[in-house]
């Protein structure tokens, strides 16, 4: 579904994602562990095309998307959940789901409103109010749903769980992985939270520095023991 | 792309750049007016520095005196220039602005031009006299009004060829006081200015003689508003005069001013409700602007073309004018310029020399012919003794929407103050 | 009643005279948070855009605001062009580059009105029917002034629905808001940047457009409504258009009344009511309406 | 009751109709390392800034060593003693490591009166140059005091701000997040620096922390805030086993397989 | 290997560069015409007004949109005290003083707000100084004040008349050069490095207990009585002062010349105003054309070189791109943060 090939991603002269390359395959999932400054976030906002400038080739359905604008990029159906859940504070909570539908443009129609207010029900009680009076969960969990309006074929995850009490990361990781099952959404998610990773995704690439040090299946990666604790401090 | 453009505008400034230094240094042969005289060539050219502003909220005023200032020069220069000698003006643009103002005469002066007529705005002036003073050169204002130049601030290497805000107020009074002597009820909108405040202080003086002496009637002063200089809304002052009921009103606002203030004035049907409207000094600016709108109204200006029909100077200024800028209504200014280089012409022929103290002492108590008559210029303040000319201006069908159906020539020589350089202007 | 009623008509005149420039100006640096000295420059090309179709003739008014729509629209066209091509450049740069630019534009915006139309003065007449008065409590009201109060009141009705309830509005506060979040979303938010800045234009222009009869016009018309306009929209809290309305009609008040009440300091009003507000509330009466951040 | 360094009470903070912080009160024992912990959003950054005066709270009391500094501007309040470092590293992106202490130093040495202004005018006084290569040592960045502060890892960012906070001698450190976004390495070296500088100045530390192999290894004592509200304080051991902070934020031991 | 031999002797560059402007400065009025040197005196006084924007917008991160107010109120203040008969130096020495207090003052008042909202604060402000002026008898209302003399300098031995241009220019060099002093020592000193912090990061300065506002208001009034000081000097160059002198569009003067030189350099507004004198010499005869071509200048060096002439000839000489991207507080730059493409480094 997605393939990049020798990506290199920078800000100015300061080269962050150097030469990696990844696969997803249609409707699986794809964790992207390391740790804060790996070049998680970096990679992603590559892939979409947000700020950092890059070399190297991306591919979606078969299409070189590369040079493709974000929001081109978007409508094709790719989906992205920021790390710092940039709701739209003044909107209500309906209104931010309804900016989230654009994503279909053109090539399917969106989810319904409803549909999405009762696979989130954390959400369906708060539907009126403003995005900036929801709490820290709340506001994820309507990041993760705007994007699921837009009906993408592909979700980039950054860091969902990051800063959630743990019952909220239950609960989150659950949506995440109901709703892409029943929808063969693929997922490539960056994580440090290992749990989190394990029950969304079926593969594993690891990060470091900037370049892949690991790429298999979750199974594949509990053999490496050395590795986890080298770059994750498992 | 984004680096594609912005080669494409360094390579634009470079060649704006280069065309501003080909234009500024080729200029200088270029902006004399071209000295078509055949008589007069070969011989040195007597060159004038024209300093009038060119941008700006002046620049109107400016652009008539330039066109003024080119038929002058073409004129002697067709007629054998000035002792045989051909004339050539150096422009120069003030932009209204005294600093500017003074940069350029320095620098016409470093050049040695030491004849300078033009600028329009007071502030120029007051900046440029004292300039002259110090510098041994000589300037002949074209519309600065200020009574100070001729007064408080007077200097041997100042002369004003225009009538001043004492002659031409005093002379709109009496007209007043002799076609409308049952108008006693006056008010007026002026700018809250030196300027404003002093032409109507003159007009209000020239009320209160003329009309117990010639309409034998009391007078009555109902209204006076002063509006914030530059102000976008006048519809308060209009009301307040309407609601003094005020038969007859004077303005003193000024160019893009005036034409918002009778704009706004319209809707009130203001012109209707009042006998007579005064405008002290915007020539045609007003009409031009208005055309059909036009209210009925008397203009002060400095030279009606159609009351000098007899005098071929005149005519052939007017025609000159119509010729080259296709416009039927110089205004005032044109004359003023023009006759500003007539002077110089007459001085200089009489006094066989172009330098500075020579050429004060042939203006002295000159009398020459100008495009409104003889003018006469007074020894004692430098002030110009001219007819003062005012029209009146009526709506009509066929374009431009207005024509002037009248208008009345008074002679300088009974409304003018007596002469007290050096000391303010006193009204009894 | 004569002496509130009129002064109270001739500042709300006045009010939504430069409501009609702010509430542009308000808008585009609600979204782009840019503030334009440009704007200026445009509304006086919506006046002489206007003056150019019409001249002397009192049309009716249905064709009279055809023609200020259909200047707007150009103008539009324009001012989309110019920020493709000017104004993107200067969104990552200091404040004061994009003040900077856009004073050159309005440089080169009036000398090209010197240009093209000359230095004459002119004035443009009013719709057929609507250029005399009308009798209000034994008042007579020009009524012109009626329209231009009107005009403001339905620009400002206008824009409170588009921002705030129409789709076009959510987008236009997504976008205003977290740009890079909502091209995420798959919206063509520098297609939403020009357009915010062409109808900022438009709405310039048709202010121009229909402020034309009340005013005369000349080439230096446009720095005098800027500055006024930049007051209102600064003290209504930049980017909130609600804030300009109320802030227009507040300071428009202000001088309206501080001219019959203290003639002695006409034109001071204004600045002075303006620098009390902002010392009190030094960030204006409210905040941005438009950006969701 | 002269130990205690900081009291704040029933403190309420809202943003609009949002409520930040909804009555909190709590107290700082002079020398100890305290630790906030609670899920994001839960107003410990919020809670700083009230302390630290970058915002002012609606209702309740924040008294320092007695005082009451409630609405003291924030300048005054590092004046008094306390120091600030943030989640995202504060610093002077366009001057060198060096200068940056130079500015903090001098800050330091102008209100207390250490500088003469004729001879001090262009050079740093004494006084701070001094100072700049001890705290330099103490924080392990000597060796890149001539590097632009822009262009440092985000781990040295972080570190150039603790010691500009240092250089006011601080008496109670606010320490936001100070292992955010730190490599295990340097997350165990910031560990062993704030014990370190906490051994050697005495001082009072408060620090919100999301790595709970941090917060366990530093805390003397803990306290949690949810969603605006302190739901408990107290020792580590406590707080581990207390059954409303498992509840809202640990979860319950064996919840999770792995947890990082 | 053009470059590296720059690049080498770039100190020994910068030298010969100051001897040759030092000896072109003062050599001035022996060979040029008075013209000229009426422009060159023009010139050093913009140079002088201009750093005094620049102390604020490149070396405090202000942008004052009043600082013809504070020029305008030192003008008024030494012209009104040597048209009273006194001398200059005492005119100048008051100029300085009222130019900073008016500063301080109106500085007080508008450094409530930040960014923006600071800029048309000051503009507001000045807007009033201007209608202040427009209104008060005393400073001759509408009309200005004329024939303002220059008088003498008393030193000591003997009485040097200024009233020729050549005299009164060196006058004027002397007063500039202090001034530009005064600046560079502020900027360059430990007090101007708090205040690049201030700039810099002005949450991180409060947090080393340092007193934001206090800073920046010296600052602000150091910069209105460096601007009074040229304007100090003006009003007997002219001989008249206009009221106009205080609006805004005049203190748009000092912020193009600042960005046409280069806001990031000591020099900039210097160069600024320099280049732009020699332009509006050269275009002095294209009368009529002024708006036009002043707004093309302006924009083209705004858009080709955004980082001002001084940025272009050193990227040219250095090889390095001086364009700094603005980094100016998140107070007032938060619209940068959130513009597409915005360099800003989450991770």
């Amino acid at each position: 579904m997605l393939s990049v090939e020798n990506l290199e991603a920078y800000y100015g002269t300061n080269y962050i994602v150097q030469q990696i390359s990844l696969h997803i395959p249609e409707g699986k999932g794809v964790a992207l562990l390391g740790r804060n400054g790996a070049g998680k976030t970096t990679t992603l906002k590559a892939i979409m095309g947000m700020g950092p400038k890059i070399k190297g080739a991306v591919n979606f359905k078969g299409r070189d998307i590369t040079n493709c604008k974000t929001y081109q990029k978007a409508r094709m159906g790719l989906g992205f959940v920021p790390e710092d859940r940039r709701i739209y504070q003044e909107l209500s909570v309906t209104d931010n789901l309804a900016v989230g539908r654009y994503a279909t443009a053109g090539r399917t129609e969106p989810f319904a409103m409803e549909y999405v207010l009762e696979t989130f029900p954390l959400l369906m009680k708060l539907r009126n109010r403003k995005g900036g009076q929801l709490s820290g969960g709340e506001q994820q969990m309507l990041t993760v749903a705007r994007t699921f309006m837009g009906r993408p074929e592909l979700v980039l995850m950054d860091e969902p769980a990051e800063g959630l009490a743990p019952l909220i990361v239950k609960e989150l990781a659950m949506v995440i992985r109901g709703f892409c099952q029943k929808w063969n959404m693929a997922i490539l998610l960056a994580e440090q939270n290992l749990w989190f990773s394990r029950y969304c995704t079926e593969y594993v690439y690891l990060i470091d520095g900037g370049k892949i040090v690991f790429k298999g299946s979750w199974d594949d990666f509990d053999d490496q023991e050395d590795i986890k604790r080298k770059y994750l401090s498992v | 792309m984004k680096r594609g453009f912005s080669r494409l505008l360094a390579a634009l400034t470079i060649s704006l750049l280069v065309m501003v230094l080909v234009a500024g240094c080729g200029g200088q042969k270029k902006e004399s007016a071209p000295s078509e005289g055949k008589k007069a060539e070969g011989k040195e050219p007597i060159k004038f520095g024209v300093i009038v502003p060119l941008s700006g909220s002046q620049a109107i005023l400016g652009e008539e005196m330039e066109r003024g200032a080119k038929i002058a020069v073409k004129q002697v220069n067709d007629a054998g220039g000035i002792m045989g000698r051909p004339v050539e003006l150096v422009i120069r643009d003030t932009k209204a602005n005294p600093d500017t103002g003074v940069a350029v005469a320095r620098e016409l002066l470093s050049q040695g031009i030491n004849m300078y007529f033009g600028v329009a705005s007071s502030a120029v002036a007051l900046a440029v006299s004292p300039l002259m003073e110090k510098e041994k050169g000589v300037i002949i204002t074209t519309a600065a009004h200020s009574d100070r130049l001729t007064h408080q601030n007077f200097n041997k290497h100042y002369f004003r060829i225009t009538d001043n805000p004492y002659m031409r107020e005093r002379a709109m009074a009496k007209l007043m006081a002799e076609r409308y002597p049952n108008t006693t009820k006056w008010g007026c909108i002026i700018p809250d200015h030196e300027y404003g405040r002093s032409t109507w202080d003159n007009f209000e003086a020239g009320l209160k003689k003329y009309y117990p002496e010639i309409a034998k009637k009391e007078l009555e002063i109902v209204s006076v508003q002063r509006a914030p200089y530059g102000a976008t809304d006048y519809k308060n002052f209009i009301t307040a005069v309407l609601n003094s009921k005020a038969k007859g009103v004077f303005t003193s606002e000024y160019g893009g001013d005036a034409v918002t203030m009778f704009r706004q004035a319209v809707p009130y049907a203001f012109f209707d409700k009042i006998d007579v409207m005064v405008d002290s000094a915007n020539e045609f600016l007003v009409p031009k602007a208005m055309g059909n709108m036009t209210p009925p109204h008397w203009i002060g200006t400095h030279w009606y073309y159609e009351a000098y029909k007899d005098s071929p100077m005149a005519k052939k200024v007017y025609d000159e004018y119509v010729k080259e800028y296709k416009d039927k209504y110089p205004t005032g200014w044109v004359g003023e310029a023009h006759s500003a280089l007539m002077a110089y012409k007459a001085a200089i022929e009489k006094a066989k020399a172009t330098d500075t103290d020579a050429v004060i002492k042939a203006l002295e108590g000159l009398t020459f012919d100008s495009v409104s008559g003889k003018r006469t210029i007074r020894a004692e303040d430098h002030q110009t003794i001219k007819d003062v000319n005012i029209i009146h201006v009526v709506p009509v069908k066929e374009e431009p929407g207005w024509k002037v159906d009248e208008f009345k020539v008074y002679k300088g020589d009974d409304l003018i103050e007596p002469p007290s350089p050096g000391k303010p202007l006193k009204l009894e | 009643m004569e002496t509130l009623f009129l002064p109270l008509v001739n500042g709300l005149t006045w009010a939504m005279m430069v409501f009609l420039v702010a509430s542009g100006l308000s808008l585009v640096f609600g979204v782009l948070k840019i503030l334009n000295f440009a704007h200026g420059g445009f509304f006086m090309l919506g006046v002489y855009l206007t003056y150019t179709f019409i001249r002397n003739h009192a049309l009716s008014p249905l064709k009279f605001f055809l023609i200020v729509f259909l200047c707007g629209i150009i103008l539009a066209i324009i001012g989309a062009i110019l920020e493709r091509l000017i104004i993107r450049r200067f969104y990552q740069l200091d404040e004061a580059y994009m003040l900077i630019a856009t004073y050159a534009l309005l440089l080169v915006i009036e000398g090209s009105v010197e240009g093209i139309w000359g230095l004459q003065f002119l004035a443009l007449p009013s719709p057929k029917g609507l250029g005399g008065g009308t009798e209000i409590f034994n008042t007579i009201i020009p009524s012109y002034s009626l329209v231009i109060i009107a005009a403001g009141v339905a620009v400002a009705v206008l824009l409170n629905l588009l921002i705030n309830r129409s789709p076009a509005g959510k987008i236009i506060r997504a976008a205003a808001g977290d740009p890079d979040m909502t091209s995420a979303l798959g919206i063509n938010v520098p297609i939403i940047y020009t357009m915010i800045f062409a109808f900022g234009i438009f709405l310039a222009a048709i202010g121009g457009g229909i402020g034309a009869p009340n005013q005369a016009i000349t080439p230096t018309m446009a720095s005098s409504f800027i500055i006024q306009a930049f007051g209102v929209v600064v003290v209504g809290g930049l980017g909130n258009i609600g804030g300009a309305f109320l802030a227009a009609i507040i300071l428009g008040l202000v001088d309206s009344f501080g001219t019959i009440y203290l003639p002695q300091i006409p034109g001071i009003a204004f600045y002075a009511a303006m620098a009390l507000i902002l010392l009190v509330k030094p960030h204006g009466l409210f905040e941005s309406s438009i950006s969701t951040k | 009751m002269s130990d205690i360094v900081l009291e704040i009470r029933d403190i309420e903070k809202y943003y609009h109709q949002f409520k930040a912080l909804d009555g909190v009160s709590l107290c700082l024992e002079a020398g100890e390392i305290r630790v906030l912990i609670g899920p994001n959003g839960a107003g410990k950054t919020t809670l700083f800034s009230v302390i630290s005066g970058e915002n002012l709270a609606n209702e309740g009391a924040v008294v320092y060593r007695g005082r009451d500094i409630t609405r003291q501007v924030s300048w005054k309040r590092v004046q008094m003693g306390i120091g600030r470092c943030f989640q995202v590293a504060r610093v002077f992106p366009d001057m060198s490591v060096e200068e940056s202490l130079y500015v903090a130093l001098q800050a330091y040495a102008g209100w207390q009166k250490k500088v003469r202004v004729p001879r001090d005018f262009f050079r740093p006084p004494r006084y701070v140059l001094e100072k700049t290569g001890a705290i330099l040592d103490e924080i392990g960045l000597t060796d890149k005091r001539n590097i632009y502060v822009k262009t440092l890892s985000h781990g040295d960012k972080k570190r150039l701000e603790l010691a500009m906070a240092l250089a006011q001698e601080p008496d109670l450190l606010l320490l936001d997040e100070p292992t955010a976004g730190m490599s295990p390495e340097e997350t165990r070296d910031t560990v062993n620096l704030i014990k370190r500088l906490h051994s050697n100045r005495r001082f009072t530390v408060f620090l919100t922390e999301h790595d709970m192999d941090v917060v366990f290894s530093l805390a003397d004592n803990i306290s949690v805030l949810y969603y605006g509200r302190l739901v408990a304080s107290g020792k580590p051991e406590e707080i581990r086993k207390d059954p409303a902070v498992q509840e809202v934020y640990l979860g319950k031991e064996g919840d999770f397989d792995a947890f990082s | 290997m053009f470059r590296q031999l720059i690049t080498k002797n770039f100190i020994l560059l910068r030298l010969a560069t100051a001897a040759i402007i030092i000896v072109l400065a003062l050599s001035l009025p022996l060979w040029a015409n008075p013209g000229i040197t009426f422009r060159a005196s023009l010139v050093l006084i913009y140079i002088l007004f201009a750093a005094s924007f620049n102390q604020l917008f490149n070396y405090t991160g202000l942008i004052s949109f009043g600082q013809a107010a504070y020029f305008a109120t030192g003008a008024y203040v030494a012209a009104l005290y040597v048209k009273s008969g006194a001398s200059l130096s005492g005119g100048i020495i008051l100029a300085v003083i009222a130019g900073g207090l008016v500063a301080a003052f109106l500085g007080y008042i508008s450094l409530r707000a930040s960014g923006i909202y600071f800029a048309i604060l000051t503009l507001a402000l000045g807007q009033i100084v201007y209608q202040v002026i427009f209104k008060w008898p005393a400073t001759g209302g509408e009309n200005g004040l004329a024939d303002i003399p220059r008088g003498t300098i008393n030193l000591g031995l003997a009485q040097i008349s200024l009233a020729s241009p050549v005299s009164y220019y060196y006058l004027i060099l002397i007063c500039v050069s202090l001034g530009l002093f005064i600046l560079w020592a502020v900027t360059h000193s430990n007090f101007g490095r708090i205040l690049m912090s201030i700039k810099q990061n002005h949450v991180r300065a409060s947090f080393l207990g340092i007193n934001v506002r206090l800073y920046q208001l010296i600052s602000f009034a150091i910069a209105g009585s460096i601007a009074g000081l040229a304007g100090a000097v003006y009003g007997p160059l002219t001989g008249v002062l206009m009221p106009e002198m205080a609006t805004w569009i005049y203190s748009t003067t000092p912020i193009l010349l600042t960005l046409m030189g280069g806001a990031n350099f000591f020099w900039g507004p210097a160069t600024g105003a320099v280049i732009f004198g020699i332009f509006e010499y050269l275009t002095r005869a294209m009368t009529g054309m002024s708006s036009l071509i002043m707004g093309l200048l302006l924009l083209t060096v705004v858009l080709a070189f955004p980082g001002g002439i001084l940025g272009l000839v050193t990227s040219w000489l250095i090889g390095k791109p001086s364009i700094k991207k603005s980094s100016r507080n998140e107070g007032s730059a938060a619209a940068s943060k959130l513009m597409p493409g915005g360099d800003v480094i989450n991770e």
